[in-house]
């Protein structure tokens, strides 16, 4: 039986679909959900996929938090269920709690699309697994709110256990604290990632396949159980 | 408040009406009083006023446009023609393609970011409206010269209001160009191209059918965006001190417009909709008429009834208003709450205004008192059409007679390298990754290509692989210098662009940027560079779908470069077949398809080494163009083209800086012994195409060349090493190539 | 040393989608009574000295043309002497 | 009738790249001893009755939860009775 893998769909999600057939190309069966919508439908993971959530009017995710979706994900991924969330689902993430820090405006002031190198420094996240330690990737990035913010403790906290998830490489992109592009919470089941894994899955869309590994990590983790 | 109703109209024909200030001409309210029989009320002064306008009727540029109908060539793939919201052309397999280009010219100018953007929203509610799925957007831009303050302000507005709404919105932005001219100081031009996506079953249309059929408008509020014209009339009818103040300006809510879109998408898919209208300019006064007319008999609105924003509007500025991301849809009365019901879903609100019914009139009541009653054709599609003068302007003959022969050219080595070094960095060659990188060309996962390549592409077909790729062109200062080659030009450009990425081109869209029609040296432009496009078409067996006219684009008495931004789309059985402008592996050898003449007039080379404009536009030969469109197209989907790329801009020079930066490696080039290496290097000839091949496939491109009577040299072999080398003559180093390319317009806007 | 507050709002006629959205999120969680959400920018510039004379009019001038966006925005302007 | 105003503003320690931009524009178009600009953001709320009690607790919790995110920003909110 495939592993079901839940994508969330929030009034202005855009990469909805995108990760769905990332999903799908992955091996796994990707299950629609929606925001007004507690029922999980019995997924293994979900993942919260990019775009302008409410159109990211107040700021990115701050509303999209407080959706029917999130109370029964919430509770979910407190149990260790596989949650990623992508771009906009990252901010979502910090805006819940679920993650520490934020995520503010580039500091170019600019949105951001460029094909972007980065280091997987984590392998034993549930999104992860199936990367080398210290593998450098090329991937998508396209964000005008994605520097990534946390005080100083929180920051040496996330690097002393090992829980930056992925380094930018080259250029920093957006001014994010350390060069942070994604991180994880201590059971390693929730990633936040700011570059779009989804859009890196067919060589004839993505600058690379690069990114299919982070949905190759979260479908073995449940066939090797 | 007193309203203007029918019944006082009749009874008040003496009444004084400030048509002039609406832009209405006297024989033109004249001809509404004919119509009516009586004077017009002042909701329907409203209406006819902004209908018949230039924007809306076409009144100046319908005698010519006809041309794209009656030289249209012959194909089935046109499902649906010029005249509705967009064309439609059947791309195979049952899927059909709508595109479109519009401009947003002067909201643009006024305030950028919100004039950009709203550009992109209502172009995308034009493809909508078709019943496709929008899928990409393009955004053909002009503006002042570059280091002007003006382009300063201008630019990063515009290019982030482009991004901030197409962005928002999900739908990646594939292509566009971006060209500087002191012409366009004060009036830049946006024009924003949308294409989506449809089954053949799917394809709707802008028609009121079925009496008894319900009228809904839905999406955001009604406020009072853009009616600054109408308040006159709103003022009459306040007892004093007039209504209260108007936005001069639309700002546009993108996050509401992808509420539209996915709403939008379940009411058609799930069959709840007859016929379908976007709102734009003229709002609901547009709308209502359009489909009234369009459809078989007539319509009733209870204008009351509309969600409104600001409770103080009038109705004739209701009727007016252009507020953004609404539509409207005519709904069967047993599917109404279905309809609801979805819209609800999407957080899009929406109501009942009308009622199609079989009075051949469209008639609208504001709370109970007649305020409109008209023939829905007078106002919709029987507006005056002009037959403007025009004239070869005086000026022409002195301009063409002023070649670029006497200017002064380089010629040893070091002075071409230096020119080379100076041209990359030109504003209108430079990078224009400042720009694109602000727009979002991944999000739904289908883009095959995108900036910097030739065509932008998008897949339609996961399943197949078939898909479209588009291309926009136009050199204005072609088009100056002899409009009707000029927008001939541009159409063989954009096809040759199509092409070289390996798809076949199919149709043609253009948006047709001009100064004022009542100058007649202006309307020549008009007239010829139309008549070019008509022409043009024709020869290359691509119809021409829509389209857009912009008039009136200038400061004072000067008119901007006449430009016909032309579109053309391919299509593609297979996008993996697609060709990129990157070439891959050493060795591999470079050809140069086309011949190369000594043509400057118009270059870019002529405009920014030498800020000289004259003398006549390369030559063009249409059949040329179409024999090398079948070689590039032919040898894409055989597989043996590695590489192409469209010769145009800045010459073979540019192409080949292009493909090497793009590709991470250099060539050797070596000039072919017929050419002057200057002429090689920079001469804009059209009908060329820079390809590569493998040295085993040169005898397939050479017998394909040959079929198609398309000369072909070879003129380098790719290098692993990376530096570009002219052989005998200089050699430059990608390094320098890059950094000169890509720091102009960060320095400029940063 | 003084402290300059700009309000940047805006103008009560435009569209203000961000308040809109606001307006809604305020409501589902429970507020009530909510007539109307608008959302500005605020700036807060801290100087030396005083601001007075020739600064303050340039001070306008920048709020009027820098700050806020006349062609959509109003703004406010506040100094508070000796802030800090 | 009441109006809410709530300011937001990052925390001091929090880099604002904005405020930074504007300071550098403020500067080159001469204004002098500027030390310092940071941007923020202000919600103006239109409320019909008088805001006490809960109904005041519960906008302080939304100031502090909704309309701000506690990790980077700080919220001032101030009610002004019988505006309008
Ligand atoms: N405003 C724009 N928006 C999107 N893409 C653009 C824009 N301007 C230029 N581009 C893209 O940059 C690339 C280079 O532009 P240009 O030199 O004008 O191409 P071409 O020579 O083929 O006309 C093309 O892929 C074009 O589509
Ligand atoms: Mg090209």
């Amino acid at each position: 039986m495939s592993v079901r893998v839940g994508v969330v769909t929030f009034p202005g999600s855009l990469d909805d679909r995108d990760a769905a057939r990332a999903v799908r190309i992955a091996g796994g069966e990707a299950v629609a959900l929606w925001h007004g919508d507690d029922d999980l439908k019995q997924v293994d993971a979900v993942i919260l996929p990019g775009g302008f959530s409410y159109g990211d009017y107040l700021r990115c995710g701050a509303i999209a938090r407080f959706a029917p979706v999130m109370h029964s994900l919430i509770e979910r991924a407190n149990t260790g269920m596989p949650l990623l969330g992508i771009c906009n689902g990252f901010q979502i993430l910090c805006e819940s709690h679920l993650l520490p820090g934020a995520l503010t405006r580039n500091d170019s002031l600019h949105f951001m699309c460029r094909d972007q190198r980065l280091r997987i420094e984590n392998t034993s996240s549930a999104w992860t697994s199936d990367f080398i330690s210290g593998q450098e990737i090329v991937i998508p990035l396209k964000n005008g709110e994605g520097g990534y913010v946390a005080d100083d403790r929180t920051l040496d906290a996330l690097e002393a256990e090992g829980r930056v998830v992925a380094r930018y490489l080259d250029v920093n992109p957006n001014g994010s604290r350390r060069d942070i592009a994604g991180i994880t919470n201590e059971r390693g089941n929730v990633v936040g990632l700011m570059p779009h894994p989804e859009h890196a899955v067919e060589s004839l869309t993505g600058p690379t396949t690069d990114g299919i590994g982070f949905f190759t990590s979260v479908l073995k983790s449940f066939v090797s159980l | 408040m007193s309203i203007d109703t029918v019944a006082v109209a009749e009874v008040s024909p003496e009444h004084s009406q400030p048509f002039a200030e609406l832009g209405l001409k006297p024989d033109e309210y004249q001809q509404i009083r004919d119509i009516l029989q009586r004077r017009p009320t002042s909701s329907e002064l409203a209406m006819y006023s902004v209908m018949w306008s230039e924007h809306c009727s076409y009144k100046s540029s319908k005698v010519h446009l006809r041309q794209f109908g009656e030289k249209a060539p012959k194909t089935d793939a046109l499902l649906v023609g010029i005249g509705e919201n967009a064309g439609v052309v059947d791309i195979g397999a049952g899927w059909a393609v709508t595109f479109k280009v519009e401009s947003h010219n002067h909201p643009s100018y006024v305030e950028p970011y919100q004039g950009a953007a709203t550009g992109i929203g209502g172009i995308v509610r034009d493809i909508m409206s078709m019943g496709a799925r929008p899928l990409a957007v393009m955004d053909p831009l002009r503006f002042g010269p570059a280091d002007a303050p003006d382009t300063g302000r201008v630019l990063p507005g515009i290019v982030a209001g482009i991004g901030g709404y197409g962005n928002c919105l999900g739908l990646p932005n594939i292509g566009g160009e971006i060209v500087f001219d002191a012409s366009y100081s004060g009036n830049p031009l946006v024009n924003a191209l949308c294409v989506g996506a449809m089954k053949h079953e799917d394809i709707h249309l802008a028609s009121a059918k079925g009496v008894g059929n319900l009228v809904v408008l839905y999406g955001a509020r009604t406020g009072g965006d853009g009616i600054g014209g109408v308040s006159v009339l709103a003022s009459e009818t306040f007892a004093d001190g007039g209504p209260t103040k108007r936005p001069s300006v639309q700002v546009g809510d993108p996050f509401m417009e992808k509420l539209l879109i996915e709403a939008t998408l379940e009411v058609l898919q799930a069959g709840l909709v007859e016929g379908i209208q976007d709102l734009g300019g003229a709002g609901i006064s547009c709308a209502t008429s359009e489909l009234a007319s369009n459809g078989e008999g007539g319509m009733h609105v209870w204008l009351d009834r509309v969600l409104l924003r600001d409770e103080t509007l009038s109705p004739e500025e209701i009727l007016m208003s252009e507020s953004q991301e609404r539509m409207c849809a005519i709904v069967r009365p047993e599917r109404l709450a279905e309809f609801m019901e979805r819209c609800a879903k999407w957080d899009v609100e929406a109501v009942v205004i009308g009622e199609v019914n079989a009075s051949g009139r469209l008639t609208v009541d504001w709370h109970g008192d007649r305020i409109v009653d008209v023939p829905p054709r007078t106002v919709a599609h029987d507006g005056p059409v002009y037959e403007r003068p025009f004239h070869r302007p005086t000026w022409m003959d002195a301009l063409q007679a002023d070649t670029p022969d006497h200017l002064e050219r380089p010629t040893t080595g070091p002075e071409l390298r230096e020119t080379l070094l100076v041209m990359v960095a030109a504003p209108n060659l430079a990078s224009k990754s400042w720009v694109t990188s602000q727009y979002d060309r991944y999000v739904q996962g289908n883009t095959v290509l995108s900036q910097p390549e030739d065509a932008g592409m998008i897949r339609i077909d996961e399943a197949t692989g078939l898909g479209v790729a588009i291309a926009t062109d136009c050199n204005g200062r072609f088009t100056k210098l002899d409009p009707y080659a000029g927008a001939q030009l541009a159409l063989a450009e954009a096809y040759r662009n199509v092409a070289a990425s390996g798809a076949t081109p199919l149709a043609v869209t253009n948006c047709l940027n001009f100064g004022s029609p009542e100058d007649p040296e202006v309307m020549w432009q008009f007239a010829e560079a139309t008549r070019g496009l008509a022409d043009g078409c024709l020869q290359l067996g691509t119809p021409v779908t829509g389209g857009n006219v912009s008039f009136y684009n200038q400061t004072g008495a000067t008119a901007i470069l006449p430009t016909p931004v032309v579109g053309v789309l391919g299509v593609i059985g297979d996008v993996a077949t697609r060709t990129s402008m990157a070439w891959t592996d050493a060795g591999d050898h470079i050809y140069l398809l086309g011949d190369t003449n000594d043509e400057f007039g118009g270059s870019e080379w002529a405009n920014h080494v030498h800020g000289h404009l004259g003398g006549l536009p390369p030559r063009v030969d249409l059949d040329r163009e179409r024999a090398l469109g079948e070689v590039l197209v032919t040898g894409s989907q055989s597989g043996f083209l590695v590489a192409a790329h469209d010769v145009s801009d800045g010459g073979v020079a540019q192409a080949l800086v292009e493909m090497s930066l793009r590709a991470g490696t250099g060539a050797t080039v070596t000039v072919p012994t017929t050419l002057d290496p200057f002429v090689f290097m920079f001469a804009e000839s059209a009908g060329r195409a820079v390809v590569v091949v493998r040295p085993l496939d040169t005898g397939q491109l050479i017998d394909l060349c040959e079929q198609n009577g398309v000369p072909l040299a070879q003129i380098g072999v790719v290098l692993t090493a990376s530096n570009l080398d002219f052989a005998d003559l200089f050699t430059v180093s990608l390094d320098d190539l890059r950094r000169e390319h890509e720091r102009t317009l960060p320095e400029l806007f940063g | 040393m003084a402290r300059v507050v700009v309000d940047v709002m805006l103008k009560p006629e435009i569209l203000d989608p961000q308040g809109r959205a606001v307006e809604g999120s305020l409501r589902r969680l429970g507020l009530t009574g909510v007539n109307d959400v608008r959302q500005g920018k605020q700036f807060v510039i801290d100087l030396d000295g005083v601001v007075e004379g020739a600064r303050l009019e340039l001070l306008e001038t920048l709020a009027a043309e820098l700050l806020s966006n006349p062609v959509i925005e109003d703004y406010k302007l506040q100094v508070i002497e000796d802030s800090v």
